[in-house]
């Protein structure tokens, strides 16, 4: 797989605030049907690399593939129009808006007559949001009533929502249940199997392990390496995320050191 | 009630409306409520309404625009100069071209206000205030400060001036016109609700409610009609206006309920970051708000200097902070993503009820702006509490 | 059927007009009319709605003192249309049938200048003017010129500053003051300011810079203006005595009320010399300029008291009034 | 450069001002910078000076005040009634009682419209809008519009008139103060990074900043003290006012910085929600930022109404304006949570010498506003892209 | 340990938004050295029910108790004034403000001159999130620029840094690294030692397995049963959740249907 054309391919990648760089040169690639879980301690420069994919963030040097293709992403609506979706870790809701407002937001249905068609978005997402968190009834409701889990539910949804090509996941079952997890989990599974490429960012060891195909480890901005999840140990990536060191190179007692 | 479905903050709104013009009626021993003050409170609403209604916008954005007054002032003095010392007299289509450029104007400078504040991110408190000065300035730049009269015969018919009504019989096309109107949107609702089995408002609510419109659009047609033309027993009708007003929220009502425009406009207000990350290109969202904001006010411009008769460098002037304030006060959120039309032009006729109220009264003219200033605060302060309690 | 006059006011901002108002109710009350009024803050439009709530109220005559002139129009029209006689009050309304009673503000320009030409024929002049946006202020400024002008095209008269007084507020005044000695490093003889409040303003900056007592002009008699007069700081203030404006235009209200045509008026000239050249029929009273020398004017007629007047006079070294 | 820690920001003001001090005395042949101007140009900055700092903390909490230049005008009202009709005239306390009551009124109405915003959660927009219009309307109210003079001497020396500055040997130890407290201030802070073995500056930027600062005190001074009283050779020094200035300036700079009402009103700004949560009591802080300001207020109405000699219905008018451009200009945000004080003095000097320059080059009066309004604008926005470059 | 006085009794609590109970009629109980969990689906009422107890909302009825006696809360102020501190769910954190700043809001270290001793406060943090999160450095950065996981660790070393009797946490490791989890576990348990009560919300319940004494769990708003933990097990516990039914309820089909 890895020797195909990539499905995107972020390449030598660097941005810096005020004079500090948050990502440094971090090359990164995705086939389509892949996984790739993206891992690093906190403000290891995770959320700011996958941004400068999704178009919230221009990077200052390096550049973007897409099929091969360089692309030039400037804003969110660039990387929209090239199937790329995301999930922010902020969730990038409209507060005052509700559900269906929010899911459809930027992509509205509309009736013959050039008009909103409410009724459409409403069937729509009582349709996906019933599938993803059973519980959830607050339809109307701005969804900044909404509890925390229920604001994810509605941020995945909408990322989900409109076949995307690739998918960008930053976080996106921290605040959710595990009933509610396992849901996301089937259905990157399922996106998985549809030929959709994605990145995911989590802090759950276990899940990237068990939803990703290969894993890249940032730290301090920098990218540690990429490994196969098949040929290496939770606590190899461990060891990668706190020491910065490739499997091969940590030594039996820095492991030890890390329990 | 809750089958009714209202918003019951407009409606509550309305009642503080009712309560009001029956209590300025009860002090000025009936002359607030007869068919001739009605008939001028509605023509003195009309300014201020309409520019209401794109504040509303504005506000709802997160922005506020401070230069409508000045706005109006110098798109009006650019139309007045036009008739006066530029076009030919009395020619059948001066009053059209000069109104068009007004137009154009007011869009142009709105356009050119929302440029500096989607892209060069200068608050737009900065950037209208800045406005506000540049505007008054060139509107007495233009003549020197000298007034500029008379308008054209046809323009003035904006003013609501002494012809400028519709007259009985347009006026009851009008009223015909929006209850038929009232009688289509329902049954479409009602229909497109159905096709996807969601629940619609019993059928004893739905004709409760179109009983009320269509009650309330005959009162209206009825008091228009009541006060004649002076010395005759002809009946004004609608002034245009009025006419004018009730276009214009009719059209922004739809603009904000049911097209595209006006939900990303609430969407960037709930959450600018969270918008442009949707995919909203907010900066030119922000561009068409300041244009129409500009083009409202030149309406409103046009609409003010017709019924001067005459284009004046003052024209306008402090009236942005009674179009803030109707908006506000029609429940317009200044932390931005919440607001009504509606809810605005009732706030434009609280407002205007007050200070034709205070007049008719006598009160002391230095205590009329000590009673508007109070009432504002309390009116906003009570749809606070009231917003709270339903919570 | 009672005689209710309507008084339409343009605004309070100075000082004169509560005056005016005094006069007319007072008038009214004699006659046995009843007296309305609205305020319309400065603003021509409010001042249209004012006439048509005057109008709603059962207003049967008009007094209007006219924010602008022009933008009045349509709410004589409306009056008229009504059948509702007008007297155009202090400054001019041109439609026909309105009855013009006035001081004339171009007169008072001149009566200014030629006051200030008296003690300083010659040297650097200052205008202070008037609000922009008020059209009296370029009709006193041309009055003034009237004046000047010969003097100026000799060279006698210098004009090293003009400035327009925003709102007429005299902290801008002041300030535009302070910036025109500034550019002439105090090389200034005499200020041509067009009303009371201004030339505060511009004294406060002149003395400020130890140059109180050149001459300054002014105008409406404001009691602190008058105080001034008697102190040397202010040559002269235009008297418009308001008292007999407003006591006439009560009595032609309340005539033309209960149908007296305009031209039948007691002492009613026809006069046609407005930009339209309608003819009316005008009462000019005689504005009168208060010096040091005439200050005992006011104080006789009971405009202002003498103990507010002299306030802090050198009674040896101060006007004959003050002693 | 990056060893000098100075605010970058505050630094780019400064050389703005700098460029257009020299580009207007350039314009002018020379007039703008004699010593007389600059007197005259500090005594001007005083009044929207004082205030701004004031509008800073209530910008920052993120809330505006719009009420202060009718609020300016009430209280100047009421202190100039009580010396002239109330207070017997000529004791020496005279003044002293009417501004102490001038005083307390503002403190006083400043709690009253703190009180609505914070207990009564009315958007500070419209509480000093209806505030604007109440103030007003009430200082037109107590004299029924008639100016009051003349003022108290004594008072009148607040105003900076002709005697109304202390004079060069007070002037130098005013100078001798400053030098010493910036002395003090650099080997304490020292001092305390040490105790922690923090990073201090290096000892070469040390110098170089107090020489710097030491320099500007020396100049100012010898400005000051360059202007002489009319046809002496008396130098007038630091005039009052501006001696208020100063010392306003000084507190409240320290209030910002080293207090916790200072820390609570950004962080009020910054998160209202997370302050209240943090434990903040925000109500309470909310009020006493209206107390401040309605004190900045007052005591910038005594030195209007004593510079003017007179207590007028219309002193203050539309002055908000111009502090709360002071304030934005000096880089205060209006979405809450960052400023300066020393950034809004220098706002409010960049807006007067703009003002003052252009009667200096005697631009048409109408031109002045757009000219200001223009500025306003692209100061703001030079501002915002300095901003971004430095992210 | 359930026999004597509890640290803190929310008794029959309810609060209702707009009419509908967004908690209904709940008790919970802790006790000092205990860590109770608090668990449920996205939108149970776990934070709206926590944050009754920090002062951030008033029940509609119910009462609560500390130490046996009743008080009223009515701020969270008075929270703080009681020794309780929370970690929310949103963090709280004013983001124009350092680290500094926001770790000592409202409690600010005084020079004897009675001014900020920012000096102080500035060694503090050091100390204490270099304990937290070793790879923090930007101190004197607004925390509005921090990432989400440093973000969270301001907050929690906030609700540390002040002595609290009653901790309450509400997904406080949502955004952290794998280090930084551990961290914060360590620390918990370091708490629990010293007799502090800790209320923890979270959506890991293997976190909530190895910390907690107790936990209780929420659906819909009304509480469905509060268990040690050393007396059920992790799918009955995930029964509770999802059926909203006691151990002893559920049937064998149901528990399989679950997986
Ligand atoms: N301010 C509010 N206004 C209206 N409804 C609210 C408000 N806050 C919470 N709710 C509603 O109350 C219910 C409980 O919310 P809460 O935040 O307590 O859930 P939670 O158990 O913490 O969920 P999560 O695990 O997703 O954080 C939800 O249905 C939510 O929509
Ligand atoms: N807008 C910004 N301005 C300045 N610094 C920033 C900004 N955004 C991020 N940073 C910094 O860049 C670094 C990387 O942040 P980023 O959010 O990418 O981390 P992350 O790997 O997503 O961490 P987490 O796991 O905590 O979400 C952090 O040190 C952060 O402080
Ligand atoms: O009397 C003056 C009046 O004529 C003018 O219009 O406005 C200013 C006044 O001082
Ligand atoms: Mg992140
Ligand atoms: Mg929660």
């Amino acid at each position: 797989m890895t020797g195909s054309v990539p499905l995107v391919e972020m390449r030598d990648i660097s941005i810096q605030f005020g004079g500090i760089k948050a990502v440094d040169g971090v090359t990164v690639t995705l086939h389509p049907g892949e996984v790739v879980g993206l891992l690093g301690h906190n403000g290891a420069g995770k959320s700011t690399l996958i941004k400068i994919l999704s178009g919230a963030y221009q990077a200052n040097t390096g550049s973007i593939l897409i099929n091969g293709q360089p692309v030039d992403i400037r804003s969110p609506r660039d990387a929209k129009a090239l199937g790329i979706e995301t999930i922010y870790q902020t969730l990038a809701l409209a507060d005052n808006i509700d559900a269906p407002g929010n899911l459809f937001l930027g992509r509205e249905l509309m009736t013959p007559w050039g008009t909103l068609d409410d009724d459409a978005m409403e069937r729509a997402t009582r349709d996906v949001m019933g599938r993803l968190n059973p519980n959830f009834r607050k339809i109307k409701e701005p969804v900044k009533n909404l509890s925390g889990g229920q604001r994810q539910s509605v941020a995945i949804a909408r990322a989900l929502h409109f076949n995307a090509k690739i998918l960008i996941m930053d976080e996106p079952t921290a605040a959710l249940g595990p009933q509610e997890t396992k849901q996301v989990a089937e259905l990157i599974k399922q996106l998985k199997k549809e030929g959709i490429g994605i990145f995911l960012i989590s802090h759950d060891l276990h899940d990237v392990f068990d939803l990703s195909d290969r894993v890249s480890v940032m730290k301090n901005g920098k990218l540690v390496g990429t490994c196969r999840t098949s040929e290496v140990t939770k606590d190899e990536v461990l060891g990668m995320i706190i020491l910065g060191k490739l499997p091969g190179q940590q030594t039996a007692a820095e492991l030890e050191e890390m329990h | 009630m809750a089958a009714l479905e209202i918003d019951t903050r407009l409606l509550a709104m309305a009642a503080a409306l009712v309560v009001i013009w029956v209590g300025l009626d009860i002090l000025t021993g009936g002359i607030f409520l007869t068919a001739r003050n009605l008939w001028n409170l509605s023509v003195q609403t009309s300014v201020v309404g309409i520019m209401a209604t794109g504040m509303v916008l504005v506000i709802v954005a997160r922005h506020i625009d401070l230069s409508v007054g000045s706005l109006l002032g110098f798109v009006g003095m650019i139309m007045a100069v036009l008739q006066v010392e530029i076009l030919p007299i009395g020619t059948s289509w001066t009053w059209l071209v000069s109104l068009a450029a007004g137009l154009i104007a007011g869009c142009l400078i709105g356009a050119f206000q929302g440029w500096w504040v989607a892209y060069r991110a200068v608050p737009a408190f900065i950037v209208t205030l800045g406005g506000l000065l540049i505007f008054r300035g060139l509107a007495w730049w233009i003549t020197q400060g000298r007034t500029v009269a008379p308008m054209d015969p046809t323009f003035q018919l904006m003013g609501g001036g002494l012809d400028g009504s519709i007259g009985a019989f347009w006026s009851w096309v009008v009223g015909a016109v929006f209850i038929a109107a009232a009688l289509f949107k329902t049954v479409r609702t009602r229909q497109r609700r159905n096709r996807f089995n969601f629940p619609v408002r019993p059928l004893w609510a739905e004709a409760l409610i179109l009983a009320v419109s269509i009650g309330l659009i005959v009162s209206f047609v009825l008091v228009m009609n009541s006060y004649y033309r002076p010395r005759t027993q002809i009946p004004q009708g609608i002034p245009i206006p009025v006419l004018i007003l009730i276009v214009v929220a009719v059209a922004m009502s739809a603009l904000t309920k049911v097209t595209k425009f006006g939900r990303y406009v609430f969407a960037i207000g709930g959450n600018p970051e969270a918008a442009e990350l949707g995919g909203i290109n907010v900066r030119k969202v922000t561009v068409m708000i300041f244009v129409l904001m500009g083009f409202l006010a030149a309406i409103s411009g046009a609409i003010q200097t017709a019924r001067l008769n005459a284009g004046l460098n003052s024209t306008g002037s402090l009236l942005e902070l009674s179009v803030i304030a109707a908006a506000v006060i029609g429940g317009t959120s200044l932390a931005g993503g919440v607001g009504t039309i509606a809810g605005a032009i009732l706030g434009a006729l609280i407002m205007q009820s007050l200070q034709s109220g205070m007049i008719l009264l006598d009160i002391a003219t230095p205590m009329q702006p000590v009673v508007i200033g109070l009432v504002l605060i309390v009116a906003v302060w009570l749809d606070t509490v009231y917003q709270k309690r339903r919570r | 059927q009672k005689v209710v006059v309507g008084v339409s006011w343009s605004n309070f901002q100075e000082e004169r007009w509560k005056t005016d108002e005094a006069a007319i109710k007072a008038r009214l009350t004699q006659l046995g009319a009843d007296y309305i009024s609205a305020d319309a803050q400065s603003s021509p439009s409010k001042q249209l709605a004012d006439v048509e709530s005057l109008i709603s109220r059962g207003a049967t005559a008009l007094i209007v003192l006219a924010q602008d002139n022009n933008a009045i129009m349509p709410a004589i029209a409306k009056a008229t249309a009504e059948g509702i006689p007008v007297v155009g009050y202090d400054r001019l309304i041109e439609a026909p049938g309105v009855f013009y009673l006035t001081f004339d503000n171009k007169e008072v320009g001149r009566i200014q200048a030629r006051s200030i030409l008296k003690v300083q024929p010659k040297g650097n002049y200052v205008f202070i003017k008037g609000s922009a946006a008020d059209p009296n202020a370029n009709f006193l400024h041309a009055g003034q010129l009237d004046v000047l002008k010969p003097s100026i095209d000799k060279g006698d008269i210098k004009v090293v500053g003009e400035q327009y007084t925003d709102g007429w507020l005299p902290e801008n005044a002041q300030r535009n003051m302070e910036q025109i000695l500034t550019a002439n490093n105090n090389k200034v003889d005499a200020v041509v300011a067009s009303n009371d409040g201004t030339a505060g303003g511009a004294i406060a900056a002149l003395s400020a810079q130890g140059l109180q007592g050149i001459p300054v002009s002014g105008q409406d008699a404001d009691q602190a203006a008058l105080n001034r007069v008697a102190r040397g700081t202010q040559t002269v203030s235009v008297w418009k005595d308001a008292r007999e404006l407003g006591k006439n235009a009560a009595e032609i209200a309340v005539e033309m009320a209960k149908g007296t045509e305009p031209a039948k008026i007691k002492g009613a000239t026809k006069w046609k010399e407005g930009a339209k050249g309608i003819e009316l029929d005008t009462i000019f009273l005689t504005p009168v300029p208060i010096t040091q020398d005439n200050l005992n004017l006011v104080i006789d007629a009971g405009w202002i008291t003498k103990a507010v007047a002299c306030q802090g006079v050198d009674k040896t070294k101060g006007p004959k009034a003050c002693m």
